[in-house]
C-alpha cells in the first residue's frame, strides 16, 4: 500500500440491466482491492447512450449487450479488442393465463402466435416492447423479423404493440400493469419477480441468448484515454476470481444465478 | 335611538393603550367631530368603527344592534364609507376605482357612469375618468378617495383627514359637499381631523381625544369652556396659568393667586385651578385705568410678530412679562393699536380685562 | 429544423400541450384559491403549513411519480378508475407536481399587496371573497408568474410523464420523455431539437399569457 | 450666486403640460413657498429638483453647475434631502429609518445613535426608535419623515406638504425647527404647500404656482398685491369683481364701472380690470355718509355665518347683494358690530370703503 | 426508517445536500443582482427579455443535462476541465438550470416594491446599488421564496444529475438519481424512503432559511 497519490480513474459505460442487477458493484469492490489507486466509476444508460459517450471518449470502456451496434462501433474505429465475458437469455414473459398460448414454444413461434392472437383481439394479447433501441430492443426486432414479418409495417404502430421507451424495468412493471407480453433480459426480470404477476414463457434457445462484451477505446482515436486502467479491467473480469463472481451471483438472492461466465469458451450459440 | 353608539371601548397594541374608555353616541343625520393630537387613536377610533380592527374590549352599537363581534360585517360595512387618511388607491383608472364600491354590490358600470362622471364632476375632476389612478397627486387622489366612498351613498362616512392633502379652495368644495350630505340626505359623518376649523365647521359635537376622551360637546362649548387643561392647550388657548382661588367676594367673584398676583375672576370654583385669558380679551393702555372687577397688570413687552395671516386678516401678538410675578401673557392687537401706542420691545404698558374674560377649570 | 414537419413530432407537441396546459389549468384552479385562502385567514399552525408548502417545492418527480403510480396502479386505491399509462393519469401527477409552487407563490404575491387594499376593499363593501379577488388584481403581475412557473414546471418535467404515462408511444409520449429516449439511444441532437420546440411552446404561451394578462 | 436655479423647466406627463417655463433661483440660507392648488404641479417640480424626474426641457443649476443630465446625481442628492408628501417608510424600526440616510453614507449606528435620539426628541418621538415604522400613525409618521430627512443635515431641503398631517401644535414645532436651522445653519428649503399661513410664515419668498408661475415674490406682495384674478382666488381674495375704466379724474383718481356701480380706485390701469377690496376693509353703516373719494354702496344682506374661527378669533362674515347691480359683497364685520347694528338677513345697509382699499389689477 | 441508518444513505445524503446548496448558492449570487440589474435598468427589449426568463422556466432538465454535456464532454469547448461525470459539473448544470426561476422571481419580487421605495432612497442619497439594496430589503420575503424555490429546483431534478454526474457510485450519486436507479431495480419502497429524507432535508433548509430572513 502506501499508495496516497490521487486516485487513476477508470470511467465505463454499461447498460442499465447490468448496473441494475448490483452485480458490478461487488466486481467493482473486488477490483478495487486489488487496484487501490484505480477508482472505478461506472455511468448506467441505454445501450446507444453508453456507446456514444465512447464515441465522444467520454469513457474508457463500455460494457453492453447488442452485436450489432458493437460491431458497428469498432468498424468506425472508436473501440477495439471486444471481450465476451458472460451470457444470460432473454425470457419471453407474459400472463400465467397464457392467452396467445406460447409456453414451451420457441421465439420464434411465440412472436408469430403473439402477433396473430393481438390482432385478433388486441384487449386480449397484447406486447410490450422497450422502443429504445436498445440491446433488448434490438433483440426483439431480430425475432420479429425473423418471424416473417416485417418490424416496420406490420409490428409497429399495430393496435396490440405497446412501445414504451423506457428501461426494462419500467416496461415489466407497465407489461403487468396491463398484462400483457414481454421480452426482458433475465436479470431484471429475476430483480423484478417479486413485483410481477407476469410469468417466464420461453427463456431458451439461439434467439433469446444475450451475450455481454466490452470494448474498450481506441487508443489511436483517444490518446487521452486511459487504456492501463481498462486492460487491467478486462483482465480481471476474465480472470477466475472475476468470472467466479458472475458464477456465484445472484444465486442468494434469486436462487439462481443470473450470468454464465463465458472466459476461455467460444461465443456460444444456443 | 342613536345611529351609533360606542360603549366602554379600549384598545390595546401591546402594551400601548391607545384608547381607553371610549363612550361616544351619534345621532342620524348629525356630525361628530373626533379632534386630537397626533398619535391620540384618530384612526385606531375609526378603523374599529368601520370593523376593520378588534377592539380589545367595548362594544360598537349599530341601531342598537352590537356589531362587535364581526358576524355579518360586510352588511354593516355596506352602510358605512371610509375615506382613509392614507392616500391608496387600486390599480387601474380612476372610474373603476370609483365604481369599486357599486360594483362589490352588483352595479355594472354602465348603470354608473352618469352619476360617476356627475360626482367626478362636483369634485372638480371632469375628464379625470381614464386617468391611471396611480398617477395622480396628493390632491387629486383625496378627493377621488371621497368619491369612491360617497358613490356608495352610506349612511354614515367616516372621514379620517380627508382634506390634509388640500389647498383651501378644495377644502372649501368638499366641505360644502359634506354639509349638503348632511342636510339633504341625512348622512351621518364622523370626522377625524386636527383642522380645529374643519373640525368645527362640520362638526354638531366635538369629541376631544387624547387616547381617553377629554371632552365631548358642542363646538363653541369646547372652545369657549375648555374642561381642563389639555383641551385648552390643544386648542391653541393662550394664557392657560395655574393658580389658587384664595377668596370668595361678596359680588360672588373670586381671587385667584397666579404666582403672586392676583386677579378676579366670576368662578365660584376652590383650591387649585388653571385660568386661562383669551388673548383678544385683553386691552392694553399706558394709564392706568382703575375700575373694580377689571383686572389690570403692569408689564413690558417681551415679543412682538405678526402672528397669523389667515386669508389677509392681519394680527399682532406681543408677549407682556408681568412685573413683579414674571407671568407672560400674550396679547393680540390689531395693527393700528400697535402704532397708535407705539409699542415696540421694551415698552411698558398695563393690560387690562374683564373678570368674566377669565376662564376658570379644575386642574386635574 | 426539418424535424418539425414530423408528424409524428407534430402529435408529440400537441399532446405535450394538451397535458401540460390542462395540468397547469387545474393546478392553478386549485392552488390560487387555496393559496389565497391560506394568505388571508389567520389560523393556527399557519406558518407551519407556509413552511411545509415551502419544502414541497423540492418535491422530485420521480416521488409524484411513484406515489401517484401506487395510487392508479391495478391494486391501488383508485386502479378501478384505469387512468394508469393514459394522459388522464400523467394530468393528475402533474397537477400535483406543480400545486405547491403554484400556491406557495400565489401567497407569496399576495403578502406583496400592502394590507391597506384589504382594508380599503373591506371598507367599500367587498365581501371576503371580493376582498381576495381586489388583492389579486393588485398582485396579478407575480400571479401570472406563479402560473407561468406551474406551466414552466408541468412542461418540462419528466418524472411523472415516464412513470405515469409509461411513454407510449403514440399515446402518451411527450416532448419530454420523447427526449430521454432519444438521448438513451444516443441521439442527442435530435433530443435538443426536440427541446427547443419544447422551449418555442413556452415561449409562445408565456407571450400569450402576458397579452391576456395586460388586457385584463 | 444663487445655489439653485431653474431655468426654463418644462415638464409633460405624455400630452398633459404639467409645467410650464418655469423659472426660480433661490439663494443660500432663504426659504421657497410653492404654493398653488392641487394638481398644480408642486409635487413635479419638487421631484425634479432632486433628481428624482427629468424635466422635458429646461435646466436645473446647482451652483452654478448644469446637473440636469443626472450624472453624478447621487452627489447632488446627498446635499438635498426631501420630504415627501405621501408619508412612506422603509421596512423596519423607527431608528433604522432614521439613521438610512447616515447608512448609505457610510456612518454606523453606534456613531449615529445620539444624534437620532436627539432628533427625535425634538420632534416629540422620544421613545418611539424601537417603534416598527410601518405601526405609526398618520402625523407620527410625518414626524418621521422629516427626521429622516433632517438628520443627513442637507444644504437644501425639499419639503412636500410636511405637515399635512399634523395638529397645530406639532405643525408649529415643525416651522420652529425648520426656521431654527434656517438661520442657525443656513439651510437653504424649498416647501410645497397649500397651508397659505405656513407658506408665508416661512418663506422668504413665495412663487404662486399653477403649471405655471403666475406670480413670484415676498409674502407681503403677494398677499397684498395679487397680481391676477388667479392669485387673487387662490389667496381666497373675496370681493374680486370684473369692471372696466371708465374715466380718470384730476384728482388722480379712476372710475371703475362694475356692471353698473361705479366705484373709485387709486389706480391708474386703463381698460378691462379686476378689482378687488379685501372684506376687513368694507365698513356698514345704516345711514349715508356722504364723502368724496369715499365708495358708498347700498344693499341687503343676504347671508350671515360665523366665518372662521382661527384660535378663539371670531369673525362674522355677511354678503351684501347691493342694489340695481346685483354684485355680492362679502364683508367681514366682528360679532360686536352685528349685534350693535341689528344686523340680519334682509337688513339693508350702506357699505364703505376708501378708494385705497380698492386694489385693481388687469384682466388677462 | 431504518434506512437512514446505512452509510451509503448518509454519504448520498451529504453529497446532495452539498451539490444542491452550491449550485444554490452560486445560482443565486449570479441571479438575484441580475434579476435586480434587469428590474432596475431600462433598456430596449427589456420586456422581451422578461419574456425569455420566463420562457426558460421551462427549461427541461434534459435538455440543461444535454447542453452541458456537450459543454463539458471531451471533445466539447470546456473537455480539458474535465467536470464531466463530476460533483463540479453537476454544480455547472444545476446553477444554470435554476437561474431563470430564480432571476425571473427576483424580477418578480422587486415589481412589488412601490416605486416611492426607490424615489425613497435615492432622495435620501442612496447610490444605484444602495437603492436596489433597499429596494430588495423591502422585498426579502419574496426573494426568500425565489431561492427556496431554486434550491427545491436543485435538489429534486434528477436529469443534469443523471446526465452530467452519470449517478457514479461513491461519487456523483445523489439521493434522486438513487431514486431512478431503485425505481428501475424494482425497489419502489426504498425509492419513497429516499423521496422522504430529501424532503426531510428540504423542510430543515426552508425552515433555516426562514429563520436567518427573520433575523436580518
Ligand atoms: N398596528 C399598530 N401597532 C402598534 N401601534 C400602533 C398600531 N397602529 C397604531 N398604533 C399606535 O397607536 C397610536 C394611535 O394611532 P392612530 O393612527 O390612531 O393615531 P391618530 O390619532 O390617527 O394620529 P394622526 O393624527 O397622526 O394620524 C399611535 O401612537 C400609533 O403609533
Ligand atoms: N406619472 C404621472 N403621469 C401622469 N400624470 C401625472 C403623473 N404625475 C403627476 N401627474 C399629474 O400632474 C399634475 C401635477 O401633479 P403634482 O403631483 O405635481 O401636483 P401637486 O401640485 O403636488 O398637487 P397636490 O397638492 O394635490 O399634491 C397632476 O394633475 C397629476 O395628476
Ligand atoms: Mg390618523
Ligand atoms: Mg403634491
Amino acid at each position: 500500500y502506501g499508495n496516497f497519490g490521487p486516485k487513476e480513474e477508470l470511467k465505463i459505460a454499461t447498460t442499465t440491466s447490468l448496473e441494475d442487477t448490483g452485480l458490478l458493484e461487488e466486481l467493482e469492490a473486488a477490483f478495487e482491492s486489488k487496484n487501490p489507486n484505480v477508482d472505478v466509476q461506472f455511468v448506467a444508460v441505454g445501450t446507444g447512450q453508453a456507446l456514444e459517450y465512447g464515441r465522444k471518449g467520454d469513457v474508457d470502456l463500455v460494457m453492453v449487450h447488442a452485436k450489432a451496434q458493437e460491431d458497428k462501433f469498432i468498424e468506425e474505429g472508436y473501440g477495439i479488442n471486444r471481450t465476451v465475458f458472460a451470457y444470460n437469455y432473454f425470457y419471453i414473459v407474459g400472463p400465467a393465463s397464457d392467452p396467445a398460448k406460447i409456453n414451451g414454444t420457441n421465439a420464434t413461434t411465440a412472436f408469430k402466435n403473439i402477433m396473430t392472437s393481438g390482432t385478433a383481439d388486441p384487449s386480449l394479447v397484447s406486447f410490450v416492447s422497450r422502443g429504445d433501441n436498445s440491446g433488448t430492443h434490438t433483440r426483439e426486432i431480430q425475432i420479429w423479423n425473423k418471424t416473417g414479418a416485417d418490424y416496420n409495417s406490420s409490428i409497429r404502430g399495430q393496435p396490440w404493440y405497446i412501445e414504451t421507451g423506457k428501461g426494462m424495468g419500467d416496461t415489466l412493471t407497465l407489461a403487468n400493469q396491463k398484462n400483457a407480453y414481454t421480452l426482458s433480459d433475465s436479470g431484471t426480470y429475476l430483480a423484478f419477480k417479486g413485483n410481477l404477476t407476469l410469468v417466464p414463457l420461453v427463456t431458451q434457445g439461439k434467439d433469446l441468448l444475450n451475450i455481454y462484451s466490452m470494448i474498450p477505446l481506441n487508443t489511436t482515436k483517444f490518446p487521452n484515454t486511459n487504456s492501463a486502467d481498462a486492460d487491467k479491467w478486462i483482465a480481471f473480469v476474465m480472470s477466475d476470481e472475476g468470472q467466479k463472481i458472475f458464477e456465484e451471483y445472484g444465486k442468494a438472492k434469486y436462487g439462481q444465478t443470473l450470468f454464465t461466465p463465458l472466459a476461455g469458451q467460444p461465443e456460444p450459440t444456443n | 335611538m342613536s345611529l351609533l353608539e360606542i360603549k366602554d371601548l379600549n384598545k390595546c397594541f401591546g402594551k400601548n393603550k391607545v384608547l381607553e374608555d371610549i363612550n361616544l353616541s351619534i345621532g342620524r343625520g348629525s356630525t361628530l367631530g373626533i379632534i386630537g393630537p397626533t398619535g391620540c387613536g384618530k384612526t385606531t377610533l375609526l378603523r374599529i368603527i368601520d370593523l376593520l380592527d378588534n377592539p380589545s374590549s367595548g362594544k360598537i352599537l349599530f341601531n342598537g344592534v352590537d356589531i362587535t363581534s364581526g358576524k355579518d360585517a360586510m352588511n354593516y360595512r355596506r352602510k358605512m364609507a371610509m375615506v382613509f387618511q392614507k392616500p391608496i388607491v387600486f390599480r387601474g383608472s380612476v372610474f373603476d376605482n370609483i365604481h369599486y364600491g357599486l360594483k362589490v354590490r352588483g352595479v355594472d358600470k354602465e348603470s354608473s357612469t352618469d352619476k360617476i362622471l356627475k360626482l367626478l364632476d362636483s369634485l372638480n375632476l371632469s375628464g379625470y375618468e381614464d386617468r391611471d389612478a396611480s398617477t395622480l397627486s396628493g390632491g387629486e387622489t383625496q378627493r377621488i378617495a371621497m368619491a369612491r366612498a360617497l358613490i356608495t351613498e352610506p349612511d354614515i362616512l367616516l372621514l379620517d383627514e380627508p382634506t390634509a392633502n388640500l389647498d383651501p379652495s378644495s377644502t372649501e368644495q368638499i366641505e360644502a359637499i359634506i354639509e349638503d350630505l348632511n342636510k339633504t340626505k341625512d348622512l351621518t359623518t364622523i370626522i377625524a381631523t386636527h383642522n380645529l376649523i374643519q373640525g368645527q365647521r362640520l362638526s354638531d359635537e366635538i369629541a376631544l381625544l387624547n387616547h381617553k376622551i377629554y371632552q365631548m360637546g358642542k363646538p363653541e362649548e369646547i372652545f369657549r369652556k375648555p374642561r381642563n387643561k389639555f383641551v385648552a392647550d390643544f386648542i391653541g388657548m393662550k394664557n392657560v396659568i395655574k393658580g389658587e382661588v384664595i377668596e370668595h367676594t361678596p359680588e360672588n367673584l373670586s381671587i385667584i393667586n397666579l404666582s403672586g398676583t392676583n386677579i378676579y375672576s366670576a368662578s365660584s370654583l376652590d383650591g387649585d385651578v388653571f385660568v386661562t385669558i383669551r388673548p383678544e380679551d385683553i386691552t392694553v393702555s399706558h394709564e392706568k385705568i382703575e375700575i373694580s372687577a377689571l383686572n389690570e397688570l403692569y408689564g413690558t413687552v417681551r415679543e412682538i410678530k405678526v402672528r397669523e395671516i389667515k386669508e389677509t386678516i392681519n394680527l399682532v401678538q406681543i408677549v407682556v412679562e408681568i412685573h413683579n410675578s414674571g407671568l407672560m401673557f400674550t396679547v393680540y392687537l390689531t395693527r393700528k393699536s400697535v402704532i397708535d401706542l407705539n409699542i415696540t420691545i421694551g415698552t411698558s404698558i398695563f393690560l387690562q380685562f374683564k373678570a368674566t374674560a377669565v376662564h376658570v377649570f379644575k386642574s386635574s | 429544423m426539418l424535424i418539425s414537419l414530423d408528424p409524428e413530432v407534430v402529435t408529440i407537441t400537441l399532446r405535450t400541450l394538451e397535458i401540460s396546459l390542462s395540468s397547469t389549468l387545474f393546478g392553478t384552479l386549485i392552488s390560487i384559491p387555496l393559496g389565497g385562502i391560506i394568505y388571508f385567514k389567520t389560523f393556527k399552525g399557519k406558518r407551519v403549513l407556509i413552511n411545509v408548502i415551502q419544502t414541497l417545492y423540492s418535491l422530485p418527480t420521480v416521488l409524484v411519480g411513484l406515489l401517484v403510480f401506487l395510487l392508479l396502479s391495478n391494486e391501488g386505491p383508485l386502479g378501478s378508475l384505469e387512468l394508469l399509462f393514459t394522459p388522464g393519469g400523467m394530468i393528475i401527477g402533474q397537477t400535483i407536481l406543480i400545486l405547491p409552487i403554484v400556491t406557495g407563490f400565489t401567497i407569496i404575491a399576495l403578502s406583496g399587496v400592502k394590507d391597506e387594499i384589504r382594508d380599503l376593499a373591506f371598507s367599500l363593501g367587498s365581501s371576503e371573497f371580493q376582498t381576495l379577488r381586489a388583492i389579486m388584481r393588485e398582485a396579478k403581475y407575480a400571479l401570472l408568474g406563479a402560473v407561468i412557473l406551474g406551466f414552466g414546471r408541468a412542461i418540462s418535467e419528466v418524472g411523472v410523464a415516464m412513470m405515469i404515462g409509461g411513454n407510449i408511444r403514440g399515446f402518451t409520449r411527450v416532448i419530454t420523455t420523447t427526449m430521454a429516449l432519444e438521448t438513451s439511444k444516443g441521439n442527442v441532437e435530435l433530443s435538443i431539437s426536440l427541446g427547443m420546440i419544447l422551449l418555442m411552446i413556452a415561449l409562445a404561451i408565456s407571450v400569450i399569457l402576458n397579452l391576456i394578462q395586460e388586457k385584463k
